[in-house]
C-alpha cells in the first residue's frame, strides 16, 4: 500500500486488484474444489479417486479445465440462442461479484459495503435467473423440468435463509460483513453459540440454495438427467460449474463470517490460547511433511519428484509465515479458508451419504418446518434480546 | 386433459410429455418409458422395450441342445448362472435325466451366490437411482468377491456358462469350499452396513415408504413373480414350493413384505441376501463327494414332447418352456422372463406418483433389459 | 468530475431503464419480456445506488428481481404461453391506454416546466455516511408504523385470497 | 377371413362360471361344436402325452360339456387342449372355481404341418394347490383367439409378444401391437417359415440406413 496514487483512484486500486486476482485464481480453487470432493468421495467410497494426472491426480482440475474449453461449444438448433448464451453468464458474474465482496481476511482492500449481506444475497438471488433461463432457453423437456424444480427450491429455500440470517443478524446488529466479524471479536463469541438454531436453518437451506444433496433434485441425474444445464456443454457448462461451485464457497462464506467468526481464530479472546496463532505454521509444515512423506511411496520417479516438490513448498510456505509480521497477514485469511474448507468437507459429506429428497418432500421440508422454525427463532431472539436489555 | 377452448389452454398447465430412455441414467439399461406428466405427476407410463432384441427363442431353434446353453446367460447377464440352471435342469427333464447330488449342490451354491450379486447390482444401482451414490461401491466391493468365485471356478466372472445339461463340467477348483465359506463369514456384517446406511435412513424411508403400492391380489393379477411378489405379501419361493437342485434338503425362510410398496421390495430382497447365506453355509456343509456328471447321451436328442421347468431366480420366475421334436435341436424354446412381466406393472405402480417415483420403482422391479428384451 | 459523473450515470441509466422498458412490452416471447424487465429493474436499482440509497437499491433487486421476476419466469414456464403469444397482442383498449399515456405525459411536462418547486424535500437526514439502513427503520416501524403494517395486512389478505382461490380451482 | 372358419353362431347359456367374461366370450366364442374332435389332431411332429383324468378335468366336463377339452399328462406335466373359441371362460372357470389364479406364462407355438397351424400355450400355477396346468389351444393362420386379459392382466405384454412373434391376433386387446420388433416391421419371426438370417431389409435400409446383409 506504500506505492503512492493519484486520490482519484486510491480508493479503486486495491479493489480492483483484489477483484482481478480473485477472478484469476477463483476458477482453479473451484476445480481444486471439485478435485477435494472427488478425493473425499472416493475415501468416502472406499476406492481411490483420481490418480493419475500428476501425483495422486493433483493436476487433474487443470486437466479437466483444458478438456472443458477445449470442447466444442454447441448450442443446439431449436434453442433460444440469445438467452441460451446469456444465461450461464448471468450465473457466474452474480456468483463471482458476491464472492468479491466476502472479507476472507480484515486484511484484504474488500469494499465493505454497509448492506454487504443483503447485497450478497441479492446478487445470489440474481443468480437463480441464469439458471431458469438456461432450463427454459434449451427448448427441452429436461432441463425445463430441472428449471421448474430449481426456481421452486431456490424461492422457497431463499425464505428459510432469509430468516434464519435474521436470526444471526439480530445479534450481530449490522449487515456489514466486516462489522460482524468485529462484533464477535468484541462480544468474544462466535454467533453460533448464540443461535444454534438459525445457523442449523441456515446450513440446510444453503444445501438446498446450492442445489446440493440431499436436495439436489433440480441435477438429480438419475432422475432428469442432468436437469437445467442438460444441453450445455464445454465452456458454458464450465461456467455453470464454476458458478455452482462459487456459490457453496459463497454460502460457508456466510456462514463463516455471520456465524463462525469470519477471520477470527478460536475464542480470540483468550490469551491462553494465543499458540493458535501459529496455527498456519503448524498445519502448512504438516501438511508438507505429509507430502513428503508420501512421496515416500510414490512409485513413478516423476510422480515422487512432484510430490516432494509439493512437500517442501508447503513447508517452506510454512515456514515463511514465521518471517516477521507475515503471521498476522496471512492468520485471518487462513483461518477463514479452514473455516470454509470445513463447510465444504460437511457439505461434500452429506451429498455422498444421504439419498436424496423428493421434490415434494422438499418443498414440505422448506415450508413447513424450516420456515415456521426460523420465524420462531427471530421471536424468540427478539424477545429474549429485549428482555435483555 | 386435451383442452378445447383456448383460454383453457392457456391457463391449464402443460400436461408434458416426456421421453425417458432408452439413454437415460436410470433406466437400467435401453428402457425406454414415456412419460405423460401434469407437471411432475405421472399421469401414465408407456415401456417402450425391444432394444436389445436378439431374437434369442428364435436362435435356440437353430442350435443344438448343448450349443444353445451359453446363450440363455446372454439374457439376464446378472443373473447367469440361474440362467443356466433352468435351462439345464429343463432339459435334464426333457432328457428323463438327473444331475447327481454333488452337481446339484454346487449348482445350488453358485445359484445362490448368483442370486446375492444380482441383488448387490440391484441395491447398489437403486440407492443410486434414489441419490445414495456410496452404496453402489458397497455394493460392487462385494460383489467382486462372488465374481472371483466364479472366476475361479470357471473361468468367466459375468456370463459364466457354469452348468452343463446332466450335471457340470467342472470339479470344484482346490480351496473352493473355504473360500465360500470365508465370503459366507465375511459378507452378513456387509448387509448390516448396508441396513445402516439405507434402511434406518429417513430420507430413504421417506421416499420408499408408500411409494408404488402393488397389492397382492394386484400382483398376481399382473403375474408378477419373484421378490416384488413377496413384497406384496405373497409367501411363495418357487425353491420352497417346487424344489429344484437340492433345494428340498435346505433349511431356509421366505421374507416377505406387508405393502407391496418399494421399502417392501427393498426390505425383501435384503432379507434375501442373508437367506441366500444361510443356506450357502449349509450347502457347502452338506456338499456329498460322487461324481458330478449324470447319465446323459453325447448327441441329445430328447424324446418328442415337450416340458415346462422353472425356477426362481433372482428377479423371479425364470421359465423355459422346451418343445422337442426328437431332433438334436429343439424345436421350440420359449424363456418365461421374469423382468418382461414384472416391468408390465410398472405402470400400474407409477400412476399419481411424481418423476423422481418412477425412477426408484424401475429400480424395485429389478429389471435387467437383456432379459425383458431377450 | 464531481457534477459530470453523477450527471452521466443517471442519464445513461435512464436511457438503459427507458430502452429496456420500451423493449418488454413489445417483445413477442414473454420470457424476452422478463429478461427486459430485469434489465429495467437493475436500472432503477442502479438510479437508488446512485441516490445513495444502497438498501433500497439492493432489496429492490432482491425482491423485484430475485424473487417476483423469478416467479414470473416460473409462472411463464408453467403456463402454455406459446399459444398465446401466437395471438394478437394488443388488445382493444388502445384509445383508454392513449388517454392515460397523454395525461401522463401532460404532468411530465408539468413537472418539468415547473422545476423544482414542484416538489417538497425533506430535509436530508443527519450526517453523511449515516447508515441509511437504520434510518429506513426508523421510518417504517417508528414514523410510519401504522401504514407499514395495514400494507402488510393487505398483502397478507391478497395471499391468503389467492392461495384460497387456488385451492378452489384444484378441488 | 378364410371359408374354413365356422360360422359364428351366438352360444345361448355358454359360461355360468365366467360372468366377468360373458361379455366378451360372447361375441367371439363360435360354437365349438362345428368340429368338436378336430383341435386335437396332434401332428407328427408334435408331443404325445398320455391321457390324463383327475377331479380337475371332471371339474372342466362338467362345467362346460359342449366344449371338448381334451386333457393329457408328459412327464408328470398335466395339460388341456382346449378350442380357441373356449379360452375366456375356460381360463375364468380355472381362475375363479380352481383356483389356478396365477398365469406364469403365455406363448405360442409355430406347427406348419397341423391343420391348425398355431398353439397357444397358456401355463397356469395355483397358489393353494401349489400345482401346474398348461393349456393349450391350437389357432388356425387365419384365426385369431380371444385375449384372456379380463381375466389376467398381465397377459398383456405376453400376448403382445405372441402377436409380434407369430402374427396370432388377440381379439379385444386394448393395444393389440407389436412390443419387442418396431411396429412397422414385416413377418413374424418365430414361424417356422421365417429363417434365421431373415430381416425385414426395407424396414433395416429405411430406419438404419444399412444394406443388411448377414
Amino acid at each position: 500500500m506504500q506505492i503512492p496514487l493519484p486520490p482519484a483512484i486510491a480508493p479503486y486500486f486495491w479493489p480492483v486488484v483484489y477483484g482481478v486476482i480473485l477472478l484469476a485464481v477463483f476458477p482453479l480453487a473451484a476445480g481444486y474444489i471439485v478435485l477435494l470432493e472427488r478425493k473425499v468421495m472416493a475415501d468416502i467410497q472406499a476406492r481411490l479417486g483420481p490418480m493419475r494426472v500428476g501425483p495422486h491426480g493433483l493436476l487433474q482440475p487443470i486437466a479437466d479445465a483444458v478438456k472443458l474449453l477445449l470442447k466444442e461449444d454447441i448450442i443446439p438448433e431449436l434453442t433460444d440462442k440469445w438467452v441460451f448464451w446469456i444465461s450461464p453468464i448471468i450465473s457466474v458474474v452474480t456468483a463471482l461479484v458476491a464472492l468479491f465482496l466476502i472479507p476472507m481476511s480484515d486484511k484484504l482492500p474488500v469494499p465493505d459495503l454497509n448492506i454487504g449481506l443483503l447485497f450478497i444475497l441479492s446478487l445470489t438471488s440474481v443468480g437463480i435467473l441464469g439458471i431458469i433461463l438456461g432450463g427454459w432457453s434449451s427448448n427441452s423437456h429436461y432441463p425445463l423440468l430441472g428449471a421448474l424444480r430449481s426456481t421452486a427450491q431456490l424461492v422457497s429455500y431463499e425464505v428459510a435463509l432469509g430468516f434464519a440470517i435474521v436470526g444471526g443478524l439480530m445479534v450481530a446488529g449490522t449487515l456489514s460483513m466486516q462489522e460482524m466479524v468485529r462484533n464477535q471479536l468484541a462480544q468474544g463469541v462466535w454467533f453460533v453459540f448464540y443461535q444454534p438454531v438459525a445457523f442449523l436453518i441456515y446450513f440446510i437451506a444453503a444445501l438446498a440454495e446450492t442445489n446440493r444433496a440431499p436436495f439436489d433434485m433440480p441435477e438429480a441425474e438419475s432422475e432428469i438427467v442432468a436437469g437445467y444445464h442438460t444441453e450445455y456443454s464445454g465452456f458454458r457448462f464450465a461456467l455453470y460449474f464454476l458458478a455452482e461451485y462459487s456459490n457453496i464457497v459463497i454460502v460457508c462464506s456466510i456462514a463463516t463470517t455471520l456465524f463462525l467468526g469470519g477471520w477470527l481464530r478460536p475464542f480470540p479472546n483468550v490469551r491462553a490460547l494465543d499458540f493458535l496463532n501459529y496455527f498456519p505454521v503448524i498445519a502448512l509444515a504438516g501438511l508438507g511433511a505429509f507430502c513428503l512423506l508420501g512421496a515416500a511411496r510414490e512409485a513413478r520417479t516423476i510422480e515422487k519428484l512432484g510430490m516432494a516438490g509439493l512437500g517442501g513448498a508447503l513447508i517452506l510456505m510454512g515456514l515463511a509465515c514465521l518471517l516477521p509480521g507475515v503471521l498476522p497477514a496471512v492468520e485471518g485469511l487462513f483461518w477463514f479458508i479452514a473455516k470454509v474448507c470445513l463447510g465444504l468437507y460437511t457439505f461434500i459429506w452429506i451429498r455422498f451419504t444421504l439419498p436424496r429428497y423428493r421434490y415434494d418432500q422438499l418443498m414440505r421440508i422448506g415450508w413447513l418446518w424450516l420456515i415456521p422454525l426460523a420465524i420462531a427463532n427471530v421471536i424468540v431472539t427478539g424477545v429474549v434480546m429485549m428482555l435483555w436489555q | 386433459m386435451a383442452t378445447s377452448t383456448p383460454q383453457a389452454t392457456f391457463l391449464d398447465a402443460n400436461e408434458i410429455v416426456i421421453n425417458m430412455g432408452p439413454q437415460h441414467p436410470s433406466t437400467h439399461g435401453v428402457l425406454r418409458v414415456i412419460l405423460k406428466l401434469d407437471g411432475e405427476k405421472v399421469m401414465g407410463t408407456e415401456c417402450i422395450i425391444g432394444y436389445l432384441h436378439r431374437g434369442v427363442e428364435k436362435i435356440a431353434e437353430n442350435r443344438t441342445y448343448v450349443q444353445f446353453a451359453p446363450y440363455v446367460d446372454r439374457m439376464d447377464y446378472v443373473a447367469a448362472v440361474s440362467n443356466g440352471l433352468g435351462y439345464c435342469e429343463a432339459i435334464e427333464k426333457l432328457l428323463n435325466a438327473e444331475a447327481p447330488p454333488r452337481a446339484r449342490y454346487v449348482r445350488t451354491i453358485l445359484t445362490e451366490l448368483n442370486r446375492i450379486s444380482s441383488h448387490l447390482l440391484w441395491l447398489g444401482t437403486h440407492a443410486l437411482d434414489l441419490g445414495a451414490i456410496t452404496p453402489l461401491f458397497y455394493t460392487f466391493r462385494e460383489r467382486e468377491e462372488i465374481l472371483k468365485i466364479f472366476e475361479n471356478y470357471c473361468g468367466a466372472r459375468l456370463t459364466t456358462h457354469a452348468f452343463r445339461i446332466g450335471g457340470l463340467q467342472y470339479e470344484t477348483y482346490d480351496g473352493f469350499e473355504e473360500q465360500v465359506k470365508a465370503f459366507c463369514d465375511y459378507f452378513p456384517p456387509k448387509v448390516d452396513e448396508y441396513e445402516t446406511l439405507l434402511t434406518g435412513n429417513r430420507i430413504w424411508l421417506e421416499r420408499t415408504k408408500g411409494v408404488g403400492i402393488l397389492k397382492a391380489d394386484e400382483a398376481i393379477d399382473m403375474c408378477v413373480t419373484g421378490p416384488v411378489l413377496r413384497a406384496s405379501g405373497v409367501k411363495w419361493d418357487l425353491r420352497k414350493a417346487k424344489p429344484y437342485a437340492a433345494y428340498a434338503e435346505l433349511d431356509f425362510d421366505i421374507p416377505t413384505g406387508p405393502n407391496g410398496d418399494t421399502f417392501d421390495r427393498y426390505f425383501v430382497r435384503m432379507e434375501e441376501m442373508r437367506q441366500s447365506i444361510r443356506i450357502v453355509r449349509q450347502a457347502v456343509a452338506k456338499i456329498p463327494e460322487g461324481p458330478i456328471m449324470g447319465k446323459v447321451p453325447k448327441i441329445m436328442k430328447p424324446p418328442v414332447g415337450e416340458i415346462y421347468h422353472s425356477i426362481e431366480a433372482p428377479k423371479g420366475e425364470l421359465g423355459y418352456y422346451v418343445v422337442s421334436d426328437g431332433s438334436t435341436q429343439p424345436y421350440r424354446v420359449r424363456v418365461r422372463p421374469p423382468c418382461f412381466i414384472n416391468l408390465q406393472a410398472l405402470d400400474r405402480m407409477c400412476r399419481g406418483h411424481l418423476v423422481a417415483d418412477v425412477v426408484a420403482i424401475i429400480g424395485t422391479i429389478d429389471i435387467v433389459l437383456g432379459e425383458v428384451d431377450r | 468530475m464531481q457534477t459530470v459523473l453523477p450527471n452521466f450515470f443517471f442519464y445513461l441509466l435512464a436511457a438503459i431503464i427507458l430502452f429496456s422498458a420500451f423493449l418488454t412490452i413489445t417483445r413477442r416471447s414473454a420470457v424476452h419480456s422478463a429478461i427486459w424487465l430485469v434489465i429495467t429493474l437493475l436500472g432503477v436499482a442502479g438510479l437508488y445506488l446512485h441516490l445513495e440509497a444502497e438498501f433500497l437499491a439492493a432489496v429492490q433487486v432482491l425482491v423485484y428481481i430475485g424473487g417476483i421476476t423469478v416467479l414470473f419466469l416460473f409462472v411463464i414456464m408453467l403456463v402454455n404461453l406459446d399459444e398465446a403469444a401466437k395471438e394478437r397482442q394488443f388488445n382493444r383498449h388502445w384509445a383508454l391506454a392513449m388517454i392515460c399515456a397523454g395525461v401522463l405525459l401532460l404532468e411530465l411536462v408539468f413537472f418539468i416546466a415547473k422545476g423544482e418547486q414542484a416538489f417538497y424535500f425533506a430535509e436530508p437526514a443527519g450526517g453523511t455516511l449515516q447508515p441509511n439502513t437504520q434510518l429506513i427503520a426508523y421510518a417504517l416501524y417508528r414514523d410510519y408504523m401504522l401504514p407499514f403494517e395495514l400494507a402488510s395486512l393487505l398483502l397478507l389478505v391478497a395471499m391468503i385470497g389467492a392461495v384460497v382461490m387456488a385451492k378452489k380451482d384444484l378441488t | 377371413m378364410p371359408e374354413e372358419k365356422p360360422p359364428v353362431v351366438p352360444k345361448p347359456g355358454e359360461a355360468p362360471a365366467a360372468p366377468a367374461a360373458a361379455t366378451s366370450a360372447a361375441k367371439a366364442a363360435p360354437e365349438a361344436k362345428a368340429h368338436p374332435e378336430k383341435p386335437a389332431a396332434v401332428a407328427p411332429s408334435g408331443p404325445v402325452g398320455e391321457p390324463w383324468t383327475g377331479e380337475i378335468v371332471e371339474a372342466l366336463h362338467k362345467t362346460f360339456p359342449e366344449i371338448a377339452i381334451q386333457a393329457f399328462t408328459y412327464l408328470t406335466q398335466n395339460y388341456l387342449i382346449i378350442p380357441r373359441e373356449s379360452v375366456v371362460p375356460v381360463a375364468m372357470f380355472l381362475k375363479t372355481e380352481l383356483h389356478f389364479n396365477l398365469l406364469a406364462d403365455l406363448t405360442a407355438a409355430d406347427y406348419p404341418k397341423r391343420e391348425k397351424r398355431f398353439e397357444v400355450v397358456y401355463q397356469l400355477y395355483s397358489f393353494s394347490r401349489n400345482e401346474r396346468l398348461r393349456v393349450k389351444a391350437p389357432v388356425g393362420e387365419q384365426e385369431s383367439i380371444e385375449s384372456v386379459i379380463p381375466v389376467w392382466s398381465g397377459a398383456d405384454w405376453m400376448e403382445r409378444e405372441v402377436y409380434d412373434m407369430f402374427g396370432i391376433r388377440f381379439e379385444h386387446h386394448p393395444n393389440m401391437k407389436r412390443i419387442l420388433l418396431p411396429d412397422e416391421w414385416e413377418g413374424y419371426p418365430l414361424r417356422k417359415d421365417y429363417g434365421i438370417l431373415q430381416q425385414d431389409e426395407r424396414w433395416v435400409r429405411e430406419n438404419l440406413h444399412i444394406e443388411s446383409g448377414q
